[in-house]
C-alpha cells in the first residue's frame, strides 16, 4: 500500500527537522526527504554589524555549541584584522575550547543521543532521556555526570564570561587572562574529565560493544555509507579541534586533498534544494551528483567519526589507546558505520580532556600577554574550527570601518546534511515496509539521524523549534489514511 | 468597553491615505518652555499662519528629551517629530540643549538605520524671539513629510486579555454657564 | 511592543477615587471662538476617557470662569482640571490657583493652548478645530496621571557672605551690613582693597584712589555687622539657596591678628636691615622684608610673616628681633591653618580679575627689555606710597624723556583674548597724563580704537589730547632695541603702522608701557565649581541673563559683582556691587524661597547607582550616597530641567509634572483621537 | 500532594535556554522532584498530544523560550496559553525578540536572496530557493512560510511573567521555579529578576566617576581594558547602566562590556532608546561637529542598542521594509485586540 509518512519533528536533537517518507504501491519506501523547515537569516542581518560583535552574534545561531561559533568568529576576526594573538591567548582559547568539547560531547552522550544506547532504542519514551540514563547507571553515577558537566561549565563561565554565549574572544586575543587559581581548577578539571572519559568508554564497552544486538545494529547496512570525510588535523595528521589544515579522505581512506581554511571556497560548495531550508554541502573537487554515496559523489561527512577517519592518530596517550581500539574493532579506517559516531565522540572527549590538561599545565597559560591590538584596516577574514558536530567555517568581509558587508557561515551540520539525508533514506528503506509502522521503528529511523547529533538550529541558522511527532499516512492521492501519534 | 473607547475606535484616522482624503501628515513637536514654546506663543501673538499639522508638547527643557518620546510619537501615529530648544549657549538651564543635541545626533544615526529619513525627525534651535522661525520650520517639516508620504510602520501590539477594571465615571456635558 | 512591567510614578493617587476630569474650553471672546468650533471641542472632550465634565465659557480667566472650576471641584464632580484657552505662560498660574481654591492640588491641572497654538495661527476653521481637539485630548490623557503635589517653600538664612575684598566686595558688604545683615567678607590676601588699592589716581576725575577707598576699608574693619576674614579662602560650599554652609580656611600669618596694633615696630627691627625680597604689592618693583605689611593703609593693619623668606622658618636660627620688638607678644610661629564654618542665605562673588601676562606677547619685549613696563607697574611707580615715592623713574634711576603706551595688550587680539577689556583706553590716558605731569616726557599712545563710552570719558580724552599727548592709531608691530639711526641708539623703538597717515613709524622712547587687559582670575574655574555657577568661553562668570538678570547666576542665592563677571571700570563695578547686594537683600529679607514644583526625583529602589545623572546636573542638585550607592536629588536645588530624567537609563529618575508616563500619555493623546 | 505540572517549550530559539535549564546541574534533580514535567521536547519524548489531553489551565506554568516567526510556533504558543495558568516568556528572545530579532532590519525576500543566491559558496546553477510548496517526483512537499517579521511572545499571546537573559541565569530560573512551587509569584506582568540596573551589582561601579564625559568611544578590540575600572569610563559602550541586574555582571567579569541581554528595567519601554539616551549624554563635546563625530563612532547603533530587543522596540524593526503596509493596519492584525480605555494608561500600567 502506498502513502506518505511524515515524522515531524524528531525529538532530542538541537533544532528542527522533519522526515517525509514516500511509500510506493508495493509498500516499499520510494524516497525519504529530510526537511528543515526554518531559517533565521543570520548572514543577512550580520550585514551592518560591527565585525567584533560577530563572535557574540553568531553564537546565538546555536545555544548548544555557542563556543564553536564564538571561536570560529574570533579566529575569523584575527584573519580579518591581520593580527596574530600572543601565544598565551592562543593557548587560553584552545584550552577553553577543549573544555567545551568535553562538556558538549558529554551532553550529547548522556542527554541527547546516548540514551538510545544506554537505555535502549525500544525502551519506553519516558525513560529515553537523562533520567532514564540515571535510572540505568545509578543515581551516583548520574550525579557524577552532572557534576563533571557542572565543573567544566564552571571553568568555561569563569574563563569565557559565559558558557552559553561566551564573550571573551577578540581579534588578536582574549579579553581575560587566566589566574593561577583558575589554572589550578583547569588542571583538576582535566584530570576529572580524563577519568570520566575512561568511565564513559568503559560504559560504552559494557553496554554496546558487549551486546551483540547493538553491534549488529551498528554494523548493519542500514547505518553504513561510504562517503568522503573531512576534518581538521595538525601537522602530524592528528585530530585537532582548534586549528590546523583541513584534510579530506575518500571512501577508501586515502587522502584526497588538504587545504587551509582560507581556500574553502575552492573545495566546499553548497547545493540548494527547493524543499528544504538547509543547504547541502559537497566537495567541489568531486562535484554534486545528488544524494548518493561512493567515490563519485561529492557528498562528505564531518564530526567525530569523520575526524577519526581523516586522522592518523590522537595527540594524547589515553585517547590514542582508545583510537586504536576503535580502529581495530572496525578493521581499520575509514569507519563508515554512522552509529560508531557515538564511540568516536567518547574517544574525542578523552582527547579534549587530556589536551586541556596539557595546556593548563603550560606555564604560559597565566601570562598577562593576551592581546595584540590590531592596527591594520580590516578587509576579509576566514576562520575555521572543529565544532563538536563538525567543521565550522566563518567568512566575513567588511568595509574599512569594520562593519560587515558579507558573512558566509558554513556550519557543521550543513557539511553533514547530505549524508544525514542519505542515512535517513537508507534507514527508512531498510526498516519501513508499508505504512503500518510503529513507534519503535520510527525511533530507529530517528537514530540514524541522531547519531550525527545534528544541529539544524546551526545548519539553517534557523529558529529551531520542536513539533510533535505525528506520523501521517496518506494514500497516493494525498488523502489522510491514518495518523500515528507516538504515545 | 466605555463609550470613549468606542468613539476612539470609530474616529477617522487622518493618517490613512484614502481616496477621499489626501495624506495629511501628523507632526509631534517637543518644545522647550523658555525659548521655543515661547517663540510659538510669539508666532500666535503675531498671528503668523502655519500648517496645523504640528501638535506641540511642552517640556521644561529640550534636555528632558528622551529618545523614547520620539519613537513613541512615531509608533503612535506621528509621521514626523520636531524638537525645539534654545540656541546653543542660551539654555535656561545652562546645558540642557547640549544634551538634547547629543541624544538627537545619536538617535538620528540610529533612525537612519531604521529606515526613518532625516527630514522626519528634526532638531531646531528657536529662540523666544523667533516666532517667524516657528512658522517657517513647522511649514517646512509638514511639507517635507508630506512629500515623503506616511510613515509605513507595522508594530504589533502587546496581547492582553485582561479586562480593564473600572466603569466610566458619570459625565455631564455642560452648556456655557450663564 | 513591550510595555513596562510597572510604573509606580505614573500610578495616580486616588484618595477620592479615580481621575474625574473637568474640561473647560475658553472662547476668549472671539479670539478662539472666531476660529475654533468650541462646541465641537466640548462635545469631543466629553467622549474622552475619565472626562466627567466638559464646559465652555466666554472668558475662563475671568472670575466667573474660575468660579466654574472651583464649583465643580467643590461639588465633587471632578478632581482634575483641563483648561483649553491661551498659553500656559499666560494663565497657568491663574488656573492653578483656581484649582487649589477648589480644594485640590494646584497641580491637578493641565492647560491646552488653543489660542496661541491654534486659533491665532491656523487659517482653516475645520483644521483649527481638529487641532484643538488633539491638544485637548493630550491634556486630558496627561492630567489623569498628574500626582498630588503641594507647593513648597524653603526658608532663607539671614546672614550673607561676600567673597573678595576689592572695591566690589567692599561696597556689597557695606551695603548689606548697613541694611542690618551680618556679612562675612572673605579675602584671600592679607588685606582688602584689591586692585584699586594699587592705583594712584582714578579716571576720569583723577581723584586719588586711596582717598576714596581707604575710608570704605576702615568702615569694613569697624562695621559691627561685618566679620572680616583676610588671608582666608573658601574651601567648600554645601547646601542650597537660602541655606548654604560655607567652610573657610584661615592661613597662618604667624601674628595674632587680635593682638597686633599695627605699630610696625617688628618690621623695623627685623634682622634684615633692608627689604630684600620682591614686593608683590609693588609688582616686584620694590623690596620688602620677610615680615611686612603690603601698604600702609592695609586693612586689617596686621603684619604678615612670610615663612618662605623668614630666617627663623628657613634655618631655625634667628635672634627673633621682631618678637623682641613686639610689646603685645603677638607673634606665634606655631600658628596653623584654622577653619570656620558658617551658614549663610546668600553669597555675593566679587573675586575680581587678573591682568594679562605681558610676557605672553613677546613682540613687545616685556621681560626682555628692562624699560618695558606693564600698566600696573607704572601705577605703582606713580603711587606716592609706591617704590619710587610716586616718581616714574626707570630702573637705572633716570627719568624717561619719552614714553610710549601700547594699548590692547592681550585684548582684542585673537591670539589671546578677543574681547575688549573696557578699561585700558581710559587708564592709558590717565597714565599719559600722570607721566607727563610728573616727568614732562613726550607721551605716545598707540591705540586701535579709542573707547571712551562713559560719563565724562570723552571729555577726559579731549583733555589729554589738549595736553599734547601724541595719539597714534595703529597696532604696534614690535618693540625693539635695534637702532637704525643715531637718534634711536640706546633707546627702545616702537614700530607701528600709523593707519591715519598710512605709514609705518618708528618712535624711539625711553620707556614703554603695556596697557594689559583684564582676564579672569587663574582659579576662576575652581571657584566656579565651588559655587556651582558657570563660566563663559572667555572664563568670566556667567550671569543668569545678560540684560534681565545681570547680577544673578543660575544658582539661586549666588550673585555676581565686579570684574569677575567681565571687565569693568570702578563706577560700573560699584554700581553692580550695589545691585548684587540689593538682590541678595531682597531674597534674604523675604525670608523664604518658593521651590520649583517640577523638580526631579529618584526612586531609590529603582536606582542602580550608575551615576549617569550626577554629573549631568548643571546645578549640582544630585548627590551620590557612596554608602548606599544611590543618587538623590536635592529638590531645593533642582531647577526642574529634567536633563537627568531624560538620561536616566533605568527610569529611576523622574520629574514631577513631567513623568515619562505623563508625557507618553500626552503623545498618545494628541495623536490617537483626532 | 500533587506536584504542579509544568511544560518547557522552545519557539524560535537557539537552544541556549534549554542548556541553561540543564545548567541547573544537580538542582535539576530537585526541580524534577518539585514539579511534574509534562512536556519538554528537547530532553524528553513526551508529545504535544500529551499537552492537548490536559484540561485548560491544568499546567501550573509553561516556560516558553524563543521568538515567534512561523504559524506553527504561534499555534504552539496558543495551545500552551490555553493549558497553562501562567505563561513565562523565558529568555531574551521570548521577551524581547533576541538577537535573531535583528532580522527585522531586513525583508524576508532579501534574506532568501542572500542565503540561497548571493553567498559565495552557493553552487551556481538553477538558482533554486526553498519554496512553501514543491513538487517532487514522489509527490508534494510543504515548507512552513518564513514570516515577514520576528515577534516577541507577548505580541502573539498574553504573557504572565518574563525571565530575562540570554540565556536566563540559572539562579533566576531556580528562583522562578521555587516561586511557582511555593505560590509566591509576584503580580502579573513582572519580570522575574531584580528591577534595578546592572551597575547595582557590578564590582566596578565604584571606579565610575560622577562626572563621566567621553572624548571618544572605543571599540572593544581597540584597547586593552583595565580589568578593574568601569568599562564605560574607559570609553567602551557598556549597557550595564540601562540593563537589568541579575546576571552577576559576568560579561564585565570577563572584561567585556554588557551588551544588554537582560533587557531593560521595569520603567523603560524601549531598551535601545533609553540606553542610547544615557550613552549619548556622556559625550563630552557640545558643539555639533564634535557631537556628530562621537555619534559616528557608534558605527552600528541598532546592533549596539537593540542587540536583543528590536522586535520589542517601539518601531519593531526597520520601517517600511515590508512594503506598503500602513501603520493603521496594525489594529487589524491577528492576535492583537485593541486595548480598552484608557488605552495608554492601561498599557503603561497607569490605571488605578
Amino acid at each position: 500500500m502506498s502513502g506518505e509518512i511524515l515524522i515531524d519533528p524528531i525529538t532530542r536533537l538541537e533544532g528542527h527537522g522533519r522526515i517525509h517518507i514516500f511509500v510506493n504501491d508495493e509498500g516499499a519506501v520510494d524516497r525519504v526527504y529530510l526537511q528543515i523547515p526554518e531559517l533565521r537569516g543570520f548572514e543577512k542581518f550580520a550585514q551592518g554589524r560591527r565585525a567584533e560583535d560577530m563572535p557574540q552574534i553568531t553564537s546565538r545561531i546555536c545555544g548548544v555549541c555557542p563556543m564553536a561559533h564564538h571561536m570560529a568568529g574570533t579566529k575569523t576576526l584575527d584573519d580579518l584584522y591581520h593580527v596574530d594573538p600572543p601565544p598565551a591567548a592562543t593557548k587560553i582559547r584552545e584550552m577553553v575550547y577543549d573544555a567545551f568539547m568535553i562538556e558538549d560531547h558529554a551532553l550529547h552522550f548522556f542527554f541527547l543521543g546516548g540514551p538510545d544506547f544506554v537505555v535502549g532504542p525500544t525502551a519506553p519514551k519516558a525513560q529515553r532521556n537523562i533520567l532514564g540514563v540515571i535510572g540505568k547507571v545509578g543515581l551516583e553515577i548520574g550525579k557524577e555526570v552532572i557534576g563533571l558537566r557542572k565543573e567544566i561549565r564552571g571553568l568555561m563561565n569563569e574563563a569565557a564570561g559565559k558558557a552559553i554565549h561566551p564573550v571573551f574572544g577578540l581579534p588578536g586575543g582574549v579579553s581575560k587572562q587566566v589566574s593561577p587559581e583558575l589554572r589550578d581548577r583547569f588542571v583538576a578539571g582535566a584530570a576529572h574529565a580524563v577519568e570520566f572519559g575512561r568511565f564513559s568508554l568503559q560504559l560504552f564497552r559494557d553496554v554496546v560493544l558487549s551486546n551483540q544486538a547493538y553491534m549488529d545494529l551498528v554494523l548493519s547496512d542500514a547505518y553504513t555509507h561510504r562517503t568522503y570525510y573531512m576534518g581538521l588535523v595538525d601537522e602530524g595528521n592528528r585530530t585537532n579541534f582548534y586549528d590546523g589544515r583541513l584534510r579530506v579522505v575518500g571512501p577508501d581512506g586515502t587522502e584526497l586533498l588538504t587545504f587551509a581554511a582560507n581556500e574553502y571556497l575552492d573545495h566546499v560548495g553548497e547545493h540548494v534544494e527547493p524543499w528544504s531550508y538547509i543547504k547541502f554541502c559537497f566537495l567541489k573537487d568531486i562535484g554534486w551528483t545528488g544524494f548518493e554515496d561512493g567515490p563519485d559523489s561529492g557528498v562528505y561527512a564531518v564530526a567525530p567519526l569523520a575526524r577519526l577517519n581523516v586522522s592518523e592518530g590522537m595527540s594524547t596517550p589515553v585517547a590514542q589507546e582508545a583510537y586504536e581500539e576503535f580502529s581495530s574493532t572496525f578493521g581499520g579506517r575509514p569507519v563508515h558505520h554512522t552509529l560508531a559516531t557515538h564511540w568516536a565522540r567518547l574517544v574525542e572527549l578523552v582527547n579534549a580532556a587530556e589536551r586541556m590538561g596539557e595546556l593548563a599545565a603550560d606555564p604560559e597559560i597565566t601570562s598577562p600577554e593576551i592581546r595584540t591590538i590590531p592596527t591594520e584596516t580590516p578587509t576579509e577574514g576566514i576562520g575555521v574550527v572543529e565544532a563538536p558536530r563538525g567543521t565550522l567555517f566563518h567568512h566575513y568581509r567588511t568595509d574599512e570601518r569594520g562593519l560587515i558587508t558579507s558573512a558566509n557561515l558554513i556550519v557543521a551540520t550543513q557539511n553533514n546534511a547530505a549524508r544525514i539525508a542519505l542515512s535517513v533514506d537508507k534507514a527508512a528503506k531498510a526498516l519501513v515496509h508499508g505504512t503500518d509502522v510503529d513507534e519503535g521503528l520510527l525511533n530507529e529511523v530517528e537514530m540514524a539521524f541522531r547519531a550525527y547529533d545534528p544541529c539544524f538550529g546551526c545548519a539553517t541558522h534557523a529558529l529551531p523549534g520542536e513539533m510533535p511527532l505525528i506520523v501521517e499516512i496518506r494514500d497516493p492521492r494525498g488523502e489522510l489514511v491514518r495518523e500515528i501519534r507516538r504515545d | 468597553m466605555s463609550e470613549a473607547a468606542r468613539i476612539q475606535t470609530d474616529a477617522p484616522d487622518r493618517a490613512r491615505p484614502t481616496a477621499e482624503r489626501a495624506f495629511e501628515p501628523k507632526i509631534v513637536a517637543f518644545f522647550c518652555n523658555w525659548c521655543t514654546y515661547t517663540a510659538a506663543d510669539l508666532a500666535g501673538i503675531s498671528r503668523m499662519q502655519y500648517a496645523p499639522n504640528v501638535r506641540v508638547i511642552r517640556l521644561m527643557c529640550s534636555g528632558r528629551l528622551d529618545p523614547q518620546f520620539v519613537l513613541a510619537a512615531l509608533r503612535d501615529g506621528a509621521d514626523g517629530v520636531l524638537i525645539g530648544g534654545c540656541h546653543p549657549g542660551d539654555c535656561h538651564y545652562q546645558e540642557g540643549n547640549d544634551n538634547a543635541l547629543r541624544r538627537f545626533e545619536v538617535l538620528r544615526r540610529m533612525l537612519r538605520d531604521l529606515g526613518i529619513e532625516d527630514e522626519r525627525v528634526r532638531l531646531e534651535w528657536i529662540s523666544a524671539a523667533e516666532g517667524d522661525k516657528v512658522q517657517k520650520v513647522c511649514d517646512e517639516i509638514t511639507e517635507q513629510v508630506r512629500a515623503l508620504g506616511p510613515l509605513r510602520l507595522s508594530v504589533p501590539r502587546r496581547v492582553e486579555t485582561d479586562e480593564t477594571p473600572g466603569a466610566p465615571a458619570p459625565r455631564l456635558v455642560g452648556q456655557e454657564a450663564r | 511592543m513591550r510595555e513596562p512591567e510597572r510604573d509606580r510614578a505614573s500610578r495616580p493617587p486616588s484618595p477620592n477615587g479615580g481621575p474625574r476630569i473637568g474640561v473647560y474650553v475658553c472662547h476668549c471672546g472671539l479670539n478662539i471662538a472666531g476660529k475654533v468650533d468650541v462646541q465641537a471641542v466640548v462635545d469631543f472632550a466629553a467622549t474622552l476617557p475619565n472626562v466627567a465634565v466638559a464646559r465652555d465659557y466666554r472668558f475662563m480667566c475671568s472670575d466667573p470662569g474660575q468660579d466654574l472650576i472651583e464649583q465643580d471641584l467643590r461639588d465633587g464632580l471632578i478632581n482634575r482640571v483641563v483648561v483649553a484657552s491661551c498659553s500656559p505662560l499666560m494663565h497657568e498660574a491663574t488656573f492653578r490657583r483656581a484649582t487649589a481654591e477648589g480644594g485640590t492640588s494646584p497641580f491637578h491641572f493641565q492647560m491646552a493652548s488653543i489660542r496661541e497654538h491654534v486659533s491665532w495661527v491656523t487659517a482653516d476653521a475645520d483644521e483649527a478645530t481638529e487641532k484643538a481637539k488633539a491638544l485637548v485630548a493630550g491634556a486630558v490623557r496627561r492630567v489623569a496621571l498628574h500626582e498630588y503635589l503641594e507647593p513648597r517653600q524653603a526658608s532663607v538664612n539671614a546672614d550673607v557672605m561676600v567673597v573678595g575684598g576689592g572695591i566690589a566686595g567692599i561696597h556689597a558688604a557695606l551695603t548689606m551690613a548697613d541694611a542690618g545683615k551680618h556679612v562675612f567678607l572673605v579675602e584671600r590676601e592679607s588685606t582688602i582693597g584689591g586692585h584699586m588699592a594699587k592705583f594712584d589716581k582714578t579716571f576720569p576725575t583723577l581723584d586719588c584712589a586711596a582717598c576714596i577707598l581707604t575710608p570704605k576699608m576702615s568702615q569694613v574693619r569697624s562695621h559691627p555687622n561685618i566679620t572680616l576674614w583676610t588671608y582666608s579662602d573658601v574651601v567648600s560650599v554645601e547646601g542650597y539657596t537660602g541655606d548654604f554652609t560655607v567652610r573657610v580656611r584661615h592661613r597662618p600669618r604667624y601674628v595674632i591678628e587680635e593682638l597686633c596694633t599695627g605699630c610696625f615696630e617688628c618690621i623695623e627691627k627685623c634682622i634684615h636691615k633692608q627689604g630684600k625680597f620682591d614686593d608683590e604689592f609693588n609688582e616686584g618693583l620694590g623690596k620688602r622684608k620677610p615680615i611686612y605689611i603690603p601698604f600702609p593703609q592695609a586693612t586689617p593693619s596686621v603684619v604678615v610673616v612670610d615663612p618662605e623668606t623668614c630666617i627663623w622658618f628657613k634655618t631655625g636660627k634667628c635672634p627673633q628681633t621682631c618678637v623682641e620688638a613686639c610689646e603685645r607678644d603677638a607673634f606665634d610661629f606655631e600658628q596653623q591653618e584654622t577653619f570656620d564654618e558658617v551658614k549663610v542665605g546668600a553669597i555675593v562673588l566679587a573675586t575680581g580679575f587678573k591682568t594679562f601676562d605681558a610676557a605672553r606677547a613677546p613682540e613687545y619685549g616685556y621681560g626682555t627689555y628692562p624699560n618695558v613696563y606693564t600698566s600696573l607697574e607704572v601705577e605703582r611707580l606713580l603711587n606716592a606710597a609706591g617704590p619710587t615715592g610716586g616718581e616714574p623713574i626707570l630702573r637705572d634711576g633716570t627719568r624717561p624723556r619719552s614714553v610710549g603706551i601700547i594699548h590692547c595688550v592681550g585684548s582684542r587680539d585673537e591670539r589671546y583674548n578677543a574681547y575688549c577689556s573696557r578699561v585700558c583706553c581710559m587708564y592709558s590716558l590717565k597714565l599719559a597724563h600722570l607721566v607727563k605731569e610728573r616727568t614732562g616726557a613726550e607721551v605716545y599712545e598707540f591705540y586701535i580704537d579709542m573707547r571712551a563710552a562713559g560719563k565724562g570719558y570723552e571729555e577726559f580724552y579731549d583733555e589729554i589730547l589738549k595736553e599734547g599727548t601724541h595719539l597714534i592709531r595703529g597696532r604696534v608691530a614690535e618693540v625693539t632695541d635695534e637702532a637704525i639711526s643715531p637718534e634711536e641708539e640706546g633707546r627702545l623703538v616702537i614700530r607701528a603702522e600709523d593707519t591715519l597717515m598710512g605709514v609705518v613709524r618708528r618712535i624711539p622712547v625711553d620707556m614703554v608701557v603695556l596697557a594689559v587687559g583684564l582676564e579672569p582670575q587663574s582659579d576662576a574655574q575652581e571657584v566656579r565649581r565651588l559655587f556651582n555657577i558657570s563660566c563663559g568661553g572667555e572664563g568670566f562668570f556667567t550671569e543668569r541673563h545678560p540684560k534681565l538678570a545681570p547680577v544673578s547666576t543660575f544658582t539661586d542665592g549666588v550673585f555676581l559683582a565686579g570684574a569677575c563677571q567681565g571687565p569693568k571700570d570702578i563706577p560700573d563695578t560699584v554700581a553692580q556691587a550695589g545691585a548684587a547686594a540689593a538682590e541678595a537683600l531682597a531674597m534674604v529679607d523675604r525670608g523664604y524661597v518658593m521651590l520649583e514644583a517640577n523638580t526631579a526625583f529618584i526612586d531609590e529602589a529603582a536606582c542602580s547607582g550608575c551615576k549617569t545623572c550626577v554629573g549631568l546636573c548643571p546645578f549640582g542638585a544630585i548627590a551620590f550616597d557612596e554608602e548606599r550607592k544611590k543618587a538623590a536629588v536635592n529638590e531645593v536645588v533642582c531647577k526642574g530641567c529634567g536633563i537627568c530624567v531624560g538620561a536616566c537609563p533605568s527610569g529611576a529618575a523622574q520629574q514631577h509634572l513631567f513623568t515619562d508616563a505623563q508625557i507618553f500619555a500626552e503623545i498618545e493623546g494628541v495623536l490617537e483621537y483626532v | 500532594m500533587s506536584r504542579p505540572k509544568v511544560a518547557f517549550y522552545w519557539c524560535a530559539s537557539c537552544g541556549g535556554c534549554e542548556e541553561a535549564v540543564v545548567d541547573l546541574n544537580e538542582a535539576i534533580l530537585d526541580v524534577v522532584e518539585a514539579v511534574d514535567i509534562a512536556f519538554w521536547p528537547v530532553a524528553m519524548d513526551f508529545k504535544v498530544s500529551d499537552v492537548e489531553a490536559l484540561a485548560d489551565g491544568e499546567l501550573a506554568a509553561a516556560f516558553v523560550n524563543g521568538a515567534v516567526r512561523t504559524s506553527e510556533q504561534r499555534e504552539m504558543a496558543e495551545l500552551l496559553r490555553r493549558k497553562a495558568g501562567a505563561v513565562v516568556a523565558f529568555g531574551a528572545c521570548a521577551w524581547l525578540g533576541g538577537i535573531p530579532g535583528l532580522a527585522n532590519l531586513s525583508t524576508r525576500e532579501s534574506i532568501l536572496q542572500q542565503v540561497y543566491r548571493d553567498l559565495p559558496s552557493v553552487q551556481d546553477g538553477d538558482g533554486a530557493t526553498p519554496h512553501e510548496e514543491v513538487e517532487v517526483p514522489e509527490g508534494r512537499l510543504h515548507l512552513p512560510r518564513f514570516d515577514d517579521d520576528v515577534r516577541t511572545l507577548d505580541q502573539v499571546i498574553d504573557v504572565d511573567y518574563y525571565l530575562p537573559g540570554c540565556p536566563p541565569p540559572p539562579e533566576l530560573i531556580a528562583k522562578a521555579v521555587t516561586a511557582l512551587v511555593e505560590g509566591t509569584l509576584p503580580e502579573k506582568g513582572s519580570v522575574l529578576a531584580p528591577d534595578v540596573a546592572l551597575c547595582a551589582e557590578c564590582p566596578r561601579v565604584d571606579s565610575k566617576p560622577e562626572d563621566l564625559k567621553l572624548q571618544r568611544f572605543h571599540r572593544p578590540y581597540e584597547i586593552v581594558a583595565d580589568p578593574e575600572r568601569c568599562l564605560l569610563a574607559q570609553g567602551l559602550v557598556c549597557l550595564g547602566p540601562a540593563t537589568r541586574a541579575g546576571c552577576g555582571a559576568v560579561c564585565v567579569a570577563a572584561n567585556m562590556p554588557c551588551t544588554g541581554c537582560m533587557g531593560p528595567t521595569g520603567r523603560v519601554i524601549d531598551h535601545g532608546a533609553k540606553a542610547l539616551s544615557a550613552i549619548a549624554s556622556l559625550i563630552e563635546p557640545r558643539e555639533p561637529k564634535g557631537v556628530a563625530g562621537l555619534a559616528e563612532e557608534l558605527v552600528d547603533p541598532v546592533g549596539t542598542f537593540y542587540r536583543y530587543s528590536l522586535p520589542a522596540s517601539l518601531l519593531h524593526g526597520r520601517v517600511g521594509r515590508n512594503g506598503g503596509r500602513s501603520r493603521t493596519e496594525r489594529d487589524g492584525e491577528e492576535g492583537a485586540p485593541a486595548t480598552a480605555e484608557p488605552a495608554g494608561a492601561a498599557r503603561r500600567g497607569g490605571s488605578a
